[in-house]
C-alpha cells in the first residue's frame, strides 16, 4: 500500500511528533483536572510513537532484515500497551481519589508536601 | 607476604566472625521474655569468638611473621573485590582486644532488661563489624564493615542512650554524623587510591598489593590522599578539632556501646593510619606528619586539661580517651619503628583501659542513677570490689607502671623523641595531668566519708565480675610481660614491610634535638 | 670465696619475690582471715630479711670487689625494634645495704602494726599494700637499670598512695595521698624524660653499660655532645629524686602523707621509700659526676631543703609533722652530701637515718596509740614516766639525731659536714652546721615537750603492747650501734664508695664542732621548755611574723593550690568553654546551616506535582541544550572514560 | 498527494491536541483526542505501518478516549463547561514547552547527519510481520506485556472497586 512519492521526510514527522509532544507537556504542566492531565499524557505517548515509527521508517539500519527492520514499530506497539495498562490504572485511581477527597483538582493534591 | 604462605587458607577467622553472627541469628528467633537465655548465648557467642582469637594470639608464628590465617575468595573480580581475611601483628592485637571486649560489654550489660534482644542482636552485629574491619585484607570489605558498624550504635544510643547535658538523640546523632563524615572522605580517599593503584590495570583493593604499588602514586597525590584519610581516620580517633563526638557520644551511649566505641572502634582510627596511610602513602605520611603531630598535643594537653574541668564521670573519661589517642596519633607522626609498635600497643592498651572504666562507671550509674562526681563519694564503704576495679582503671589510664599502659606509653615516648622531641616532651608533660583528673575522681567516686544513702547498695558480683577479672587480668598480664603483646606487635611491624617504608621515609628526619 | 658467694647473690630475686608471693596470698586467698594475712606478710618479710642479712654477710666476705663487679642477674624483659629492656637483679655492696635496712625496717614495722592496727576493718588490705610495698622497694633496690627502677619507682609511689589514704573516709587522708601521688609524679615527668633522652643517647638504661659508655666518651663530644646535654640529663634526673625525696620545691606532699597510718610514715615516709631518691642519685652518680653545674645544683637543692625543713619544724605543734619536716630536712642533708662529693656519707646518713627515724616515728605511733589518737605536743608531757620503754628508745633517737657521739646520728652527719668543709663548701658546711643546731633544738623541744614536764590530767597513757615495744628496742639498738660501722678507719665507706677509695682520717676537730653544735640545741630547748628560762610564748611574741611564716610553712601549700585552683583549673574550665561553645559550636553551626537551608528550601517542596514537573523538564531542557550546542566540552566528560584504564 | 495527506492530517492531529490542552470543557476535550488519535493513525498508515495504525485506532480511539469519558462522567461536579480550567502557573508551562520545542525544532533542523535511508523501503509492517517478530525476537516482552496488563486490569478493578468502610 503506498500512498505517494514520500516527499515528506523524517524532519518533519519528528516535527510533528515534538509538536504532539509540547502540547502534551504544556497539558500536563498547566492544566487542573487531572483527567485533562491524563489526556495530556497520552498526547506525549503518541508524539513518542510518532518517533518511533519515523525512525523506523526513515532511518539507515545496518542489517536490512525483517527482525531489525521492524523494531520501532514493535517498540511503539509497547508503548500502546503500556498506555493502556497506564491509563486503566490511572483512572481507577482517580476515581478513588475523587471518591475519598470529592475532587479532581491537582491543586488540592498536596497531602505528600514535607 | 601473603603469597609466601601455603594456599588452601584457614577459616579461622570466618570462624570467629561467624561465632556472634551464630548467636545473633539463634537471639532473633528466641523469644524475647528470655532475657536470660538470651545474655547466655550473647556471651557464648562471644566467648567462642574470644577463645579463638585467643588461640589465634598464640598460635600466630612470630617468627614468621607477616598476615597470617589468611583465606581469599574472590568476590569481585571485574573490581578486583576479595573477600580477603587474615591478621597481622598489627590487626591480631586488635581482634583480640574486639574479642575480649566484646565478651566483657556483654557482661556489663547483664542486667538489661529493657528491650534485650534487641539490645543483643544490635551488640553482637556491633561487635561482629569492628571485628570485621580489623581482619579484612582488603579495602573493600574493611569499609564494608565499618559501615556496618556505624547503625547499631546509632539505634544504641538512641534506645538506650542516657541524656545528661547533651540529649541522647543529640549524642547519637554525632556519633552517627562525625562517623559518616569521616567515612564519606575516606570513600573519596579510597577510591583514589584504587584507580592510582589501577592505573595500569589489574585493579585491587588488597591492602598489601595497594602497597606494592607505592611507585604507581605520585607525590602530590599521595599528599592529597593521606590528607583525605587523616580527615576520615582522624574524625574517627578523635583527633582534635574533629574530637567533639567523643565525650558527647560516650556520655550518651548506653555502658556496652562507650566500651566498644572508646575500647575499639576508636582504634579503626589509629589502625587505618597505620595500614592506609602510613603503609600504602608513606609520602604523604612524612608530609602530613608535623600536622599529626600538632593536632596530637592538642589532644593530649587540650582535653587533659578540659577533663579536668568535668563533672559528669563518662565526661572525663571520654575527654581522657581523647587525650590518650593523642599519644597514639603522636606516635604515627614519629614515623618510626619503635613509636609504631607503640602506637599498636597505645591502643590495645587504651582499649582495654578504657573498658574496665566504662564498665565500672556503668555500673556506679545503674546502680546510683547518677554520673555526677559531686552527688557521688565514699563508694568503697559500699562496692569495694568495684571500687578496686576503678582503681585498676584509673591506675592504667595514668600510665602507672605493671600495667600494660605504661610500657606503650613509654614506648611511644621512646620512639618519638628521636625525631620530634618538643612534642614528645609536651605530651610527655600530659601524664602529670592525667594523673591530676584520674587521682581526683577515684578520690571524689570511691573515698571519702561513708554515705548513707548507698547504703542499700549491692557490690558488684557474680557475672557482673567479668569485665573486672577478664580486662584486669589483661591489663596485668600484659604489663608485667610486655613481650607477649609487644612480640607480636614488633613481629607485625618490622615483617609487614612496614618497617623498611618507615626507615626510608624517616630517615631524613632522622637526628633529634640535640 | 666470690664463687661460692656468687651461687647465693642469684638467689636475690627472691627477696622481693617473697613479698610478692604474699601480697597475691592476702590478696587472693587468706583476705578473709585476718591473723592468717598478718602471718603470711610478716612470714614472709622476716624470711626475706633472712635473705638479705645472708646476702648481707656474703657480701661483707666478698670484700669491695663486689664494687667493681657486682653480680647483676638479668634476663629480657621487652624486645622490639629500637628498644631492648632486661629486668633483673643486682648484687653489689650498695644494694646490700639497701637490702638490709629496708627489709629490716619493713619487718619492724610490720610486726609493730599488729598492735598499733589492733582491731582495725582494713587489717588485710593493711598487710596486703605493706607486702606489695615492701616488694616494690625491695625490687627497686635490686633494679639492673633505669627503667626497672622507674617501674618499682611507681610502685612505691602506688603503695605511698594507697598507704596514705589508707583509711579512705577521712578526707585529709584522701586528699593528702592524692597530693602525695600527683607532687611525686611531677618528679616523675622529669625522670622519665631523663631516661628517654639517656636511652635515645646511649641506646641503653643498664646502670653498668650507662657508666661504661659515659665515662668512655666523656671527652668525646661528638657521642655525648656538650658536657650541657649531660647536665640537662642530670637535671632531668634528678627531678625524679627532688618529688620522691621531697626535696624544695616539691616537698610539699610529705608532711601531708602523715595522714596515714603512723607506722606507714615510719616505713614509707621515713625510712625507705622517700630515700629512693638519694638511692637513685647515688646510682646515677656517674652522671652527676660529670657535670659539675649539676653538682652544685643538688648541693644547693639539698643544703637549702635542709635549713628550711628545720625551720619550719621548729615552729610544729604536730608530733607527726615535727618528724616530717626532720625527714625532709635530714634528706636534705644526704641530697647536699651527694652534691659535695661525700658519696659514702649520704649513704650512711641514709643508713643511720633509717634506723633512728623508723625509731622515732614508731615511738611517736606508740604515743599516739597510748593517748587516743592525739597528735599534738602540748597535749602531751610527762609521757616518760607511764611509757618508760617508749620514752627511752624515743631520747636514744633524739640523740642519735642530734648527732649526740656515740649514737649513729653522729658518725653519719659528722662524715657529711666534714666532706663538705674539705671539698670546698663552706657555705654549705656552714648551712649543714647550723642545721644540725636546728635538729637538735627541735628534737629536744618535742622530746621535752612531749616527755618531760608535767602530765596533762585528761591523759590516761600507759605502755603499749609487746609486739610494738620490741621493734623499738630493736631499732633503738641499731640507732645507738649503727654508727659503729663506720669504725674501724672508714669500713662503710670501703664497701659503699665511689670511683677511687680514698680513706681520710677522721677529723676530730670538725666533729667536736657539730657535737658541740648538737648539744647547744638540745641546752638551748632545755633552758626554754624544761626550765622555762625563757618562755616559748614570748620569743613566738617577738617575732609574730616570722612566727607565723614558719608556722604556714611558709605559706608553699597556700601558693600551689592556689596555682591548682586559679591557674590549672582556670585553664581547664576556659578550654572546656572553648571546646563546648566554639569547636563544638562550629559544629553546630554548621548543623544549624544545614538546618536553615534546609528549612527554606522545603517550601520547594509545595506537593505540587507539577511544579516538581516542571522544575525536572526546564533542567531537562538546560542539560539538552548543553550536549546540543556545546557537545565539544562535554563529550571529555564521559564517565566510562573517566574510568578509563579500569577493565 | 502523500504530501497534501500528511499535511492535512498532521494538522489536524495537532489542532486537535491543542484543543485538547486549551479547551475549557473537559468533555471536549476527550473528543478532541479521540479526534487527535485519528489523525496520528493516518500519519501511521503513511509511514507504512498498518498494523500500527490499526491498534492506534482500535486502542487509543476506540478505548482509551471512551475510558476517559466516562471517568470525566464519574467525577464531573459543578458546571461543565468550567470543568477543565487552567491553573496559575500556565505560563511557566508554556514557557517551558515552548523552549522545549524551539530545541528540539533547532536540533532537528539543523542536523544533517540522520543517516536516512539513501531509498525508502516499502514493504513490511504489516500484521504478518509484527506477528513474526513478536513471537520470535521479542517473546519475552511480549509474554510480559501480557503480564502487565493483566496485572493493570486486575489493579484497576481493585482501585475502582474500593475498600469498604467497615471492614
Amino acid at each position: 500500500m503506498n500512498l505517494g512519492n514520500l516527499s515528506v521526510g523524517l524532519s518533519t514527522y519528528l516535527l510533528v511528533g515534538a509538536m504532539l509532544f509540547c502540547l502534551g507537556l504544556y497539558g500536563v504542566f498547566a492544566k487542573r483536572n487531572i483527567i485533562a492531565i491524563l489526556m495530556s499524557l497520552e498526547l506525549m505517548l503518541n508524539a513518542v510513537n510518532i518517533n518511533f515509527v519515523a525512525f523506523n521508517r526513515f532511518l539507515w539500519n545496518q542489517k536490512i532484515d525483517i527482525h531489525y527492520i521492524l523494531t520501532g514499530n514493535v517498540a511503539a506497539l509497547f508503548v500502546i500497551v503500556v498506555a493502556a495498562a497506564e491509563i486503566a490504572v490511572g483512572l481507577a485511581l482517580v476515581i478513588t481519589i475523587y471518591r475519598n477527597r470529592q475532587s479532581t483538582n491537582v491543586d488540592e493534591f498536596n497531602w505528600l508536601k514535607w | 607476604m601473603s603469597s609466601a604462605l601455603p594456599s588452601g587458607g584457614s577459616f579461622l577467622l570466618p570462624f570467629i566472625l561467624g561465632a556472634p553472627l551464630l548467636a545473633m541469628f539463634v537471639i532473633v528467633f528466641m523469644p524475647k521474655d528470655e532475657t536470660k537465655m538470651i545474655k547466655i548465648i550473647a556471651a557464648m557467642g562471644t566467648f567462642v569468638a574470644m577463645a579463638l582469637s585467643l588461640f589465634a594470639f598464640f598460635a600466630y608464628d612470630r617468627s614468621l611473621g607477616g598476615m597470617q590465617f589468611t583465606l581469599t575468595i574472590p568476590w569481585v573480580p571485574d573490581l578486583g573485590v576479595n573477600l580477603a581475611f587474615g591478621v597481622d601483628g598489627l590487626s591480631l592485637p586488635m581482634l583480640l582486644l574486639t574479642n575480649l571486649i566484646g565478651f566483657s560489654s556483654i557482661y556489663a550489660s547483664w542486667n538489661m532488661e529493657n528491650r534485650a534482644k534487641e539490645f543483643f542482636v544490635l551488640l553482637l552485629i556491633l561487635i561482629t563489624g569492628v571485628m570485621g574491619t580489623f581482619i579484612a585484607r582488603d579495602l573493600f570489605i574493611f569499609f564494608l564493615f565499618y559501615e556496618i558498624v556505624v547503625i547499631p550504635i546509632y539505634i544504641m544510643v538512641i534506645i538506650w542512650g542516657s541524656t545528661k547535658r547533651v540529649s541522647k538523640e543529640y549524642a547519637g546523632m554525632k556519633l552517627t554524623i562525625y562517623l559518616l563524615i569521616g567515612s564519606a572522605f575516606l570513600l573519596v580517599g579510597m577510591v583514589a587510591l584504587y584507580l592510582a593503584a589501577a592505573k595500569q590495570g589489574n585493579p585491587t583493593f588488597m591492602f598489601d598489593q595497594l602497597a606494592a604499588r607505592q611507585n604507581l602514586y605520585s607525590a602530590p597525590f599521595q599528599k592529597a590522599a593521606f590528607g583525605l584519610m587523616l580527615f576520615g581516620f582522624g574524625s574517627l580517633i578523635s583527633m582534635f578539632p574533629f574530637h567533639s563526638w567523643s565525650p558527647d557520644g560516650y556520655a550518651g551511649a548506653p555502658t556496652a556501646v562507650s566500651m566498644i566505641h572508646a575500647g575499639v572502634l576508636k582504634k579503626i582510627g589509629g589502625y587505618g593510619l597505620i595500614r592506609l596511610g602510613v603503609y600504602v602513602l608513606p609520602l604523604g605520611a612524612k608530609y602530613w606528619a608535623p600536622v599529626i603531630a600538632a593536632l596530637a598535643i592538642a589532644n593530649v594537653l587540650y582535653a587533659a586539661f578540659i577533663a579536668l574541668a568535668q563533672k559528669d564521670l563518662k565526661y572525663v573519661i571520654g575527654y581522657s580517651s581523647v587525650s590518650h589517642m593523642g599519644y597514639v596519633l603522636i606516635a604515627i607522626a614519629a614515623l618510626n619503628p619503635t613509636s609504631i609498635n607503640g602506637a599498636v600497643a597505645m591502643m590495645f592498651a587504651h582499649g582495654v583501659m578504657s573498658a574496665l572504666i566504662f564498665s565500672m562507671i556503668g555500673f556506679i550509674y545503674e546502680k546510683t542513677h547518677t554520673r555526677n562526681i559531686p552527688d557521688l563519694g565514699g563508694l568503697a564503704h559500699q562496692m569495694p570490689r568495684l571500687a578496686i576495679g576503678f582503681i585498676i582503671g584509673g591506675m592504667a589510664s595514668l600510665g602507672l607502671p605493671s600495667t600494660v599502659n605504661f610500657i606503650s606509653e613509654f614506648t611511644i615516648f621512646m620512639g618519638s623523641i628521636r625525631v620530634l622531641p618538643v612534642q614528645a616532651i609536651l605530651g610527655i608533660a600530659g601524664i602529670i595531668f592525667t594523673a591530676v583528673y584520674t587521682l581526683r575522681i577515684i578520690a571524689n567516686v570511691m573515698f571519702g566519708p561513708r554515705r548513707p544513702e548507698w547504703d542499700q547498695l549491692k557490690d558488684i558480683r557474680g557475672p557482673e565480675l567479668v569485665p573486672l577479672i577478664v580486662l584486669g587480668l589483661v591489663i596485668f598480664a600484659a604489663g608485667i610481660f610486655p613481650n607477649i603483646l609487644f612480640g607480636l606487635v614488633n613481629s607485625g611491624v618490622t615483617s609487614s614491610g612496614l618497617q623498611k617504608v618507615l626507615e626510608t621515609v624517616s630517615q631524613a628526619k632522622m637526628g633529634g634535638l640535640f | 670465696m666470690f664463687k661460692e658467694m656468687h651461687d647465693l647473690f642469684q638467689w636475690a630475686w627472691l627477696i622481693p619475690a617473697l613479698p610478692f608471693l604474699s601480697f597475691l596470698l592476702i590478696a587472693f586467698v587468706t583476705k578473709r582471715s585476718k591473723g592468717l594475712s598478718s602471718t603470711v606478710s610478716i612470714l614472709a618479710i622476716l624470711t626475706a630479711l633472712g635473705l638479705a642479712i645472708a646476702i648481707g654477710l656474703g657480701i661483707i666476705q666478698s670484700g669491695a670487689e663486689l664494687v667493681e663487679h657486682p653480680v647483676i642477674v638479668s634476663a629480657n624483659w621487652l624486645n622490639i625494634w629500637g628498644l631492648k629492656i632486661d629486668i633483673g637483679t643486682v648484687v653489689d655492696p650498695l644494694s646490700g645495704m639497701m637490702l638490709f635496712v629496708v627489709a629490716l625496717v619493713a619487718s619492724m614495722v610490720q610486726i609493730y602494726s599488729l598492735g598499733y592496727m589492733q582491731g582495725d576493718k582494713g587489717w588485710s588490705r593493711y598487710y596486703a599494700y605493706q607486702s606489695l610495698f615492701a616488694f616494690s622497694m625491695l625490687g627497686m633496690v635490686l633494679a639492673t637499670n633505669l627503667l626497672q627502677l622507674f617501674i618499682f619507682w611507681e610502685l612505691v609511689g602506688l603503695c605511698s598512695y594507697l598507704l596514705i589514704g589508707f583509711w579512705y573516709f577521712k578526707v585529709s587522708a584522701r586528699e593528702a595521698a592524692k597530693k602525695a601521688f600527683i607532687t611525686t609524679r611531677v618528679g616523675d615527668f622529669g625522670l622519665l624524660l631523663g631516661i628517654l633522652f639517656l636511652y635515645n643517647k646511649f641506646e641503653t638504661l643498664d646502670f653498668t653499660a650507662l657508666s661504661a659508655a659515659l665515662s668512655t666518651n666523656l671527652q668525646n663530644v661528638a657521642v655525648v655532645g656538650t658536657v650541657g646535654y649531660v647536665t640537662v640529663m642530670a637535671f632531668l634526673i634528678f627531678m625524679g629524686p627532688m618529688g620522691k625525696s621531697g626535696q624544695f620545691p616539691l616537698h610539699v606532699w610529705l608532711p601531708d602523707a602523715m595522714e596515714g597510718p603512723t607506722p606507714v610514715s615510719a616505713l614509707i615516709h621515713a625510712a625507705t621509700m622517700v630515700v629512693a631518691g638519694v638511692y637513685l642519685v647515688a646510682k646515677m652518680y656517674f652522671l652527676f659526676e660529670a657535670s659539675p653545674v649539676a653538682l652544685q645544683f643538688v648541693a644547693g637543692i639539698g643544703a637549702f631543703t635542709a635549713i628550711f625543713a628545720a625551720s619550719i619544724a621548729i615552729a610544729q605543734d604536730d608530733i607527726k609533722r615535727i618528724l616530717a619536716y626532720s625527714t625532709l630536712s635530714q634528706l636534705g642533708y644526704m641530697v647536699f652530701a651527694l652534691g659535695v662529693g661525700a658519696y659514702s656519707a649520704s649513704l650512711f646518713h641514709l643508713m643511720t637515718h633509717a634506723f633512728f627515724k623508723a625509731l622515732m616515728f614508731l615511738g611517736a605511733g606508740s604515743v599516739i596509740h597510748a593517748l587516743h589518737e592525739k597528735q599534738n605536743i602540748w597535749d602531751m608531757g610527762g609521757l616518760w614516766r607511764k611509757m618508760p620503754i617508749t620514752g627511752t628508745t624515743f631520747f636514744i633517737g633524739v640523740l642519735a639525731i642530734s648527732g649526740v657521739p656515740p649514737f649513729a646520728g653522729f658518725w653519719s652527719k659528722d662524715e657529711i659536714l666534714a666532706g663538705a668543709f674539705q671539698n670546698g663548701h663552706p657555705i654549705i658546711y656552714a648551712v649543714g652546721l647550723f642545721t644540725a643546731f636546728l635538729t637538735a633544738f627541735y628534737m629536744s623541744r618535742l622530746f621535752f615537750v612531749a616527755f618531760m614536764g608535767p602530765e596533762k590530767p585528761q591523759n590516761h597513757p600507759h605502755e603499749s603492747p609487746l609486739s610494738m615495744t620490741i621493734p623499738l628496742v630493736i631499732l633503738a639498738c641499731f640507732s645507738a650501734i649503727g654508727g659503729l660501722a663506720a669504725l674501724p678507719e672508714h669500713n662503710f665507706s670501703f664497701f659503699i664508695h665511689f670511683g677511687e677509695f680514698e680513706p681520710e682520717a677522721m677529723n676530730w676537730g670538725l666533729a667536736g664542732i657539730s657535737v658541740v653544735a648538737g648539744l647547744l640545741g638540745i641546752g638551748f630547748a632545755y633552758y626554754i621548755y624544761v626550765k622555762e628560762a625563757i618562755k616559748a610564748e614570748s620569743i613566738a611574741a617577738r617575732f609574730p611574723i616570722v612566727y607565723r611564716i614558719l608556722n604556714n610553712k611558709y605559706y608553699i601549700d597556700e601558693v600551689y593550690l592556689w596555682l591548682i585552683h586559679h591557674i590549672m583549673d582556670g585553664l581547664g574550665k576556659v578550654l572546656y568553654f572553648i571546646d563546648i561553645y566554639i569547636v563544638d559550636g562550629i559544629i553546630n553551626g554548621i548543623a544549624l546551616l544545614t538546618r536553615g537551608s534546609a528549612k527554606v528550601l522545603r517550601r520547594t517542596g509545595t506537593g505540587q506535582l507539577q511544579t516538581y514537573a516542571m522544575v525536572f523538564f526546564f533542567a531537562v531542557v538546560v542539560i539538552f541544550m548543553v550536549f546540543a550546542f556545546g557537545e565539544g566540552q562535554l563529550s571529555s566528560l564521559n564517565p566510562l572514560a573517566m574510568l578509563g584504564g579500569v577493565k | 498527494m502523500g504530501t497534501i495527506v500528511f499535511f492535512i492530517f498532521a494538522i489536524l492531529a495537532i489542532a486537535a491536541a491543542s484543543g485538547v490542552v486549551t479547551s475549557r470543557n473537559i468533555v471536549h476535550s476527550a473528543f478532541y483526542l479521540a479526534l487527535s488519535f485519528s489523525g496520528v493513525a493516518v500519519l501511521y498508515v503513511l509511514m507504512n505501518a498498518d498494523f500500527l495504525a490499526a491498534v492506534q485506532l482500535l486502542v487509543y480511539t476506540g478505548a482509551v478516549s471512551i475510558m476517559v469519558v466516562f471517568a470525566v462522567m464519574l467525577t464531573l461536579r459543578g458546571e461543565v463547561s468550567d470543568s477543565n480550567p487552567e491553573n496559575r502557573k500556565w505560563g511557566w508551562g508554556a514557557f517551558i514547552s515552548v523552549l522545549l520545542f524551539a530545541v528540539i525544532a533547532l536540533v532537528v533542523l539543523t542536523n544533517s547527519d540522520w543517516r536516512v535511508l539513501p531509498s525508502a523501503w516499502t514493504s513490511g509492517g504489516s500484521a504478518e510481520d509484527m506477528s513474526l517478530l513478536l513471537l520470535s525476537q521479542f517473546m519475552i516482552p511480549f509474554e510480559a506485556a501480557a503480564v502487565l496488563l493483566t496485572v493493570a486490569l486486575a489493579g484497576a478493578v481493585i482501585l475502582a472497586k474500593g475498600v469498604k468502610e467497615n471492614q
